[in-house]
């Protein structure tokens, strides 16, 4: 939760096994290049996401929060990104609420094809964080 | 020797101490909250409450007191002492606060271990106390033998506020001496009628604390009443939070742990810890002798007024009323200890 | 005692040696050899061991103070602390502080006959005292051990049982609950078989640990057998953080389990209320 | 209001409708009263009413191992045991509710009316079994004024309130104990593998602490307000725990309380669930 300007910007990236993970996988593959500030943790689904541990990611230090997972619909379990499509608006406006930016907290939905797109949201989240950083 | 001082130049006093050491006094904050805070100016202390919301004892006896840091490498493991503590003043306490302190003083002393973190801290430490002119209706100090509005124990300098705005001023320790010798301009030589007149600030503010407690007979009748069915009942409402003990100036218990910053560095860090916490007996493996809600609700009576008499032939307990005030579910602890059958 | 009460000394694992399925024997050694020459200690008292980056734990002492080259420590894996510990390997970096908390009175006990009875883990707080009684044989008549697990595999330190037995005028009874094949020792619980060996009480001091249920069957048989109070020796076990009675956690009434404890006659507990 | 309340549960009791009755007595002073257990018939005549009974009892309810309980509410105290109902720590017919009516509470600390009173829509209880008394409810809903005004800090300027709010936080857990959705055996904050909070006290892991709480009893929460007025140090708890009720209205049209068969916003979803936010 440091509000310290520091020069590298970490983001924790939280992406499902079925769709985001395997996309992430996709990128590089694809030879697209995306930002290397990402630390990415392989969780089983969003609908397992605990909000817990994006608040843990941000007290230990992270400058911004990605969750990723399959498109709804698309979900291994048929209905876990349902849930974390509710959780996600509530826990970001609560945490905005403490004083984390809403630049700082993201979601998207990037599937297991779209490694494309998942170097877009990881160049995107970078650049939302930069700015926080660099405009307050 | 007694001096007298004006309320101004205390403040005078209070500018020249916080120019020299760091002063804690009793500051107000936007949510009305009077915590004993760092001063930048004399002008922030905030000297009409009775008392602060917490005592002044974190400032001696730390909530997470780092003991020393640890670091490993290849060749082992040296721990690294923290640094020694600086000088510090606490200003404005009252006394049943100050009193607290020479409490806890002997815990920290007891037997043959010294716990030199606290005793280093409380040897440059300050405490100067204000009297109490307005006891509220949560005082019970006047029930402990060394327990009185205007009562010296602890405190280094004690401040009793007479008529036309005067203090009377007096040192009970060399360190109390060394405030009014640094400072002697602010004060002036007190005559014999100010000493009377304080008699006359004790008898009056006494008089204003409504209940005495029968301390002895009481211990009396806790001595027996651990199998008794009135703890049964009377745990009922509390909700085994740790408010009282928190701002307890007495409660001492602890925990060690350790916090890790990463696989190499780490800090032994010992934290307050409350009776009334369901982990605080819980050994590894899952047995605790202490399991439910009644044997803690006894268990904080009984170390107050039972076996703390025992060992240190006084109460864990200085009269000062802060636990029936926080109290969520305002459990007086005076009507706990009186109606033990 | 001078300096910091809290600050451990760095010691090393020098053996590691499996017990039971959850128990493991670690010998320390302190990395400064002088201090380990000075550091000793009675059979009874206990140890905080120090894992840096976890915690702090307590533990006894497994070796009595005759055989102080090293410190030896029984630790079955239950908690956090534990856990870590049965993680090291020899040569890892550890702390430990103490002695801590009173001792077997021995000194009271020369030319007594001695009875040890003890179930499952409990004789890992007996080793000491047992050690000790057997180092210093002299002044004791005879010691006997009783021991009992729930079966022969549960049984600790099993490689010294015959060390022990050929101590002069020493006397090992082993009992399981449950027998197995080849078990030619005494099958039932610990005090059915305290029963049947039926000691004198005379001149007798009997020293027991085991379980809670056990510790209860036990006392009503030697209280039967005409064992007094006074001559019935046990140690307790409580939740503890600093050793020396400051953080308030193991009290029982005004008595502290870390200082004046963990070794009490049942005189003594008999008055304590049924907090521990 | 009082003679009527004892006699109800003096009946109740006589009748066995109720093993036990929780209520309120006088404490300490005559500005602050504290919970009240009557088990006997003929010890109703401590019970008590008044604008300083401040406690919310339905915490109570999963606290005591009783069957049958009666328990005096306040109008706001109502959706807390609907709540307790929902989540099904016991049944509808195993609790007699109480309803009093209830010109606001005061706090004990400042003596002024809290600020949840002053719009307050149950003044006159709904949903009790038995009601006391009569009240006239607001007719201005309930405003999040406070909490708009906070919204619209900066980011910057939000961290640096809490943080020093929580710079006064001594994680007594006060908060924590009085809430009656936190009845967790084994919270977080307690557990050691893995280990979310230590013992170690600053404004970062108290700061954790309460992020997570709030994130708990999100759906839960019914703004009781329980917390706010138990913290010692005057934490402002009130502004995180309308922003829930706010939250929760605005984005999933969801009052925790008002309906004991409802299902609490995160725990269900609808396939057209707005995802604008979502890249």
């Amino acid at each position: 939760m440091s509000n310290e300007k520091k020069k590298d910007i970490n983001v924790v990236g939280f992406l499902c096994n079925w769709c985001s993970y395997a996309g992430a996988d996709m990128t590089g593959l694809g030879r697209n290049i995306y930002p290397s500030n990402i630390k990415i943790i392989r969780i089983p689904c969003t609908g397992r996401m605990d909000p817990m541990m994006i608040i843990e990611a941000f007290h230990n230090g992270a400058d911004g929060v990605l969750v990723s997972g399959c498109h709804p619909g698309d979900c291994h379990y048929s209905e876990g990104n349902f849930y974390w499509r509710r959780r996600y608006p509530h826990l970001k406006s609560l945490m905005e609420h403490f004083g984390i930016d809403k630049r700082r907290f993201h979601a998207s939905w990037v599937s297991a094809s779209e490694g494309k797109k998942f170097a877009e949201v990881v160049k995107k989240v970078v650049a939302d964080v930069k700015d926080w950083q660099e405009n307050g | 020797m007694a001096y007298l001082i004006t309320k101004e130049n205390i403040k005078e006093v209070l500018n020249a101490l916080i120019a020299a050491k760091t002063v804690y006094a009793p500051k107000k904050d936007a949510e009305d909250t009077v915590l004993f805070e760092k001063l930048v100016n004399a002008s922030e202390w905030h000297g009409d409450s009775l008392l602060t919301h917490t005592t002044a004892k974190d400032k001696v006896y730390l909530q997470s007191e780092r003991f020393f840091k640890i670091k490993k490498d290849k060749n082992g493991v040296t721990i690294e002492d923290p640094a020694e503590p600086e000088e510090i003043v606490i200003f404005g306490c009252r006394p049943c606060d100050a009193r607290g302190f020479d409490v806890i003083n002997k815990l920290f002393n007891w037997s043959d271990f010294v716990d030199e973190y606290y005793t280093k801290r409380m040897a440059k430490t300050t405490i100067i106390t204000i009297s109490c002119e307005k006891p509220e209706s949560t005082c019970f100090c006047t029930s402990f033998a060394k327990g009185s509005p205007v009562n010296e124990t602890g405190s280094d300098l004690l401040l009793t506020p007479l008529k036309d705005g005067k203090y009377l001023a007096e040192a009970y320790t060399e360190k109390g001496e060394k405030v009014i010798s640094d400072n002697l301009k602010y004060f002036s030589e007190a005559a014999e009628t100010e000493a009377k007149e304080k008699e006359a600030f004790k008898t009056a503010s006494e008089a204003k604390i409504i209940k005495k407690l029968d301390l002895a007979a009481i211990k009396k009748l806790m001595e027996p009443a651990f199998e008794s069915a009135y703890w049964e009942t009377v745990h009922l409402p509390c909700v085994k939070c740790g408010a009282c003990t928190f701002v307890c100036p007495t409660c001492y218990c602890f925990d060690i742990t350790e916090k890790a910053f990463d696989n190499m560095n780490s800090e032994r860090v010992r934290s307050w810890d409350t009776c009334m916490s369901e982990i605080f007996t819980r050994m590894a493996g899952g047995v605790n002798p202490r399991s439910d809600t009644k044997k803690r609700f006894r268990q904080r009576f009984m170390h107050k007024f039972n076996y703390h008499v025992d060992n240190f032939k006084e109460e864990l307990c200085t009269g000062c009323g802060r636990c029936i005030k926080a109290c969520p579910v305002s459990i007086d602890v005076r009507k706990v200890i009186e109606g033990i059958k | 005692m001078t300096g910091n009460i809290y600050k451990p000394h760095i010691a090393k694992i020098i053996d590691i040696k499996i017990e039971t399925g959850d128990i493991k024997s670690f010998k320390f050694q302190f990395v400064d050899q002088a201090a380990q020459k000075e550091f000793t200690w009675k059979a009874g008292q206990f140890l905080i061991l120090n894992l840096f980056g976890i915690g702090e734990a307590v533990f006894t002492f497994a070796n009595p103070q005759t055989r102080n080259e090293y410190i030896e420590c029984s630790i079955r894996k239950v908690g956090l602390v534990s856990e870590a510990v049965h993680e090291l390997e020899i040569g890892d970096t550890v702390g430990i502080r103490g002695p801590y908390g009173n001792w077997f009175p021995f000194e009271k006990w020369h030319g007594k006959n001695l009875l040890y009875v003890a179930g499952g883990v409990g004789l890992a707080a007996l080793r000491s005292p047992i050690e000790f009684a057997l180092d210093t044989k002299q002044d004791f008549k005879n010691i006997t051990i009783l021991y009992g697990a729930r079966s022969p595999m549960d049984l600790c330190y099993k490689d010294k049982f015959s060390d022990w037995e050929k101590v002069k005028d020493t006397q090992m009874i082993l009992t399981a609950d449950k027998g197995a094949d080849g078990w030619k020792h005494k099958v039932g619980f610990v005090p059915a078989v305290l029963k049947e060996v039926h000691p004198s009480p005379k001149d007798t001091v009997a020293i027991i640990c085991g379980p809670p249920i056990m510790i209860k069957f036990v006392l009503k048989e030697l209280l039967d057998l005409g064992f007094t109070p006074d001559q019935i020796v046990t140690t307790l076990e409580m939740k503890m953080k600093c050793g020396f009675g400051k953080c308030g956690r193991c009290n029982v009434k005004h008595l502290y389990i870390c200082k004046d404890g963990p070794v009490f006659t049942y005189a003594q507990l008999k008055d304590l209320p049924d907090e521990y | 209001m009082d003679k009527e309340l004892q006699e109800l549960i003096k009946k109740l009791l006589t009748e066995k409708k109720a093993e036990w009755a929780i209520g309120y007595e006088k404490a300490y002073d005559e500005f602050s009263t504290r919970p009240a257990f009557i088990i006997d018939p003929a010890d109703t005549a401590r019970l008590i009413f008044n604008k300083y009974c401040i406690n919310n009892l339905g915490l109570y309810l999963t606290k005591l191992k009783k069957n049958k309980l009666a328990v005096v509410c306040k109008g706001c105290d109502i959706a807390t045991v609907f709540e307790l109902i929902r989540e099904k720590q016991f049944k509808r017919e195993n609790v007699a509710i109480i309803g009093v009516a209830c010109e606001g509470v005061l706090d004990k600390r400042t003596n002024k009316l809290l600020e949840k009173c002053e719009n307050c829509q149950v003044k006159q209880p709904k949903g009790a079994d038995f009601t006391l008394g009569n009240a006239k409810n607001s007719e201005k809903p309930k405003s999040y004024a406070d909490v708009v005004e906070f919204e619209k800090k900066s980011s910057k300027e939000k961290l640096e309130f809490w943080n020093r709010q929580f710079e006064k936080c001594i994680r007594c857990y006060a908060c924590r104990n009085v809430c009656p959705v936190c009845y967790c055996p084994d919270c977080f904050a307690l557990r050691s593998m893995p280990e979310y909070l230590s013992k170690h006290v600053d404004a970062d892991k108290n700061k954790l602490f309460h992020m997570i709480r709030m994130q708990h009893v999100f759906g839960r929460c019914t703004d009781c307000k329980a917390c706010d007025t138990a913290c010692p140090v005057n934490i402002p708890l009130s502004m995180l725990t309308k922003k829930l009720a706010k939250d929760a209205k605005e984005l999933f049209n969801y009052e925790s309380g008002a309906d004991t068969d409802a299902r609490p916003p995160l725990s269900t979803y609808d396939e057209g669930d707005s995802e604008s936010d979502i890249m």
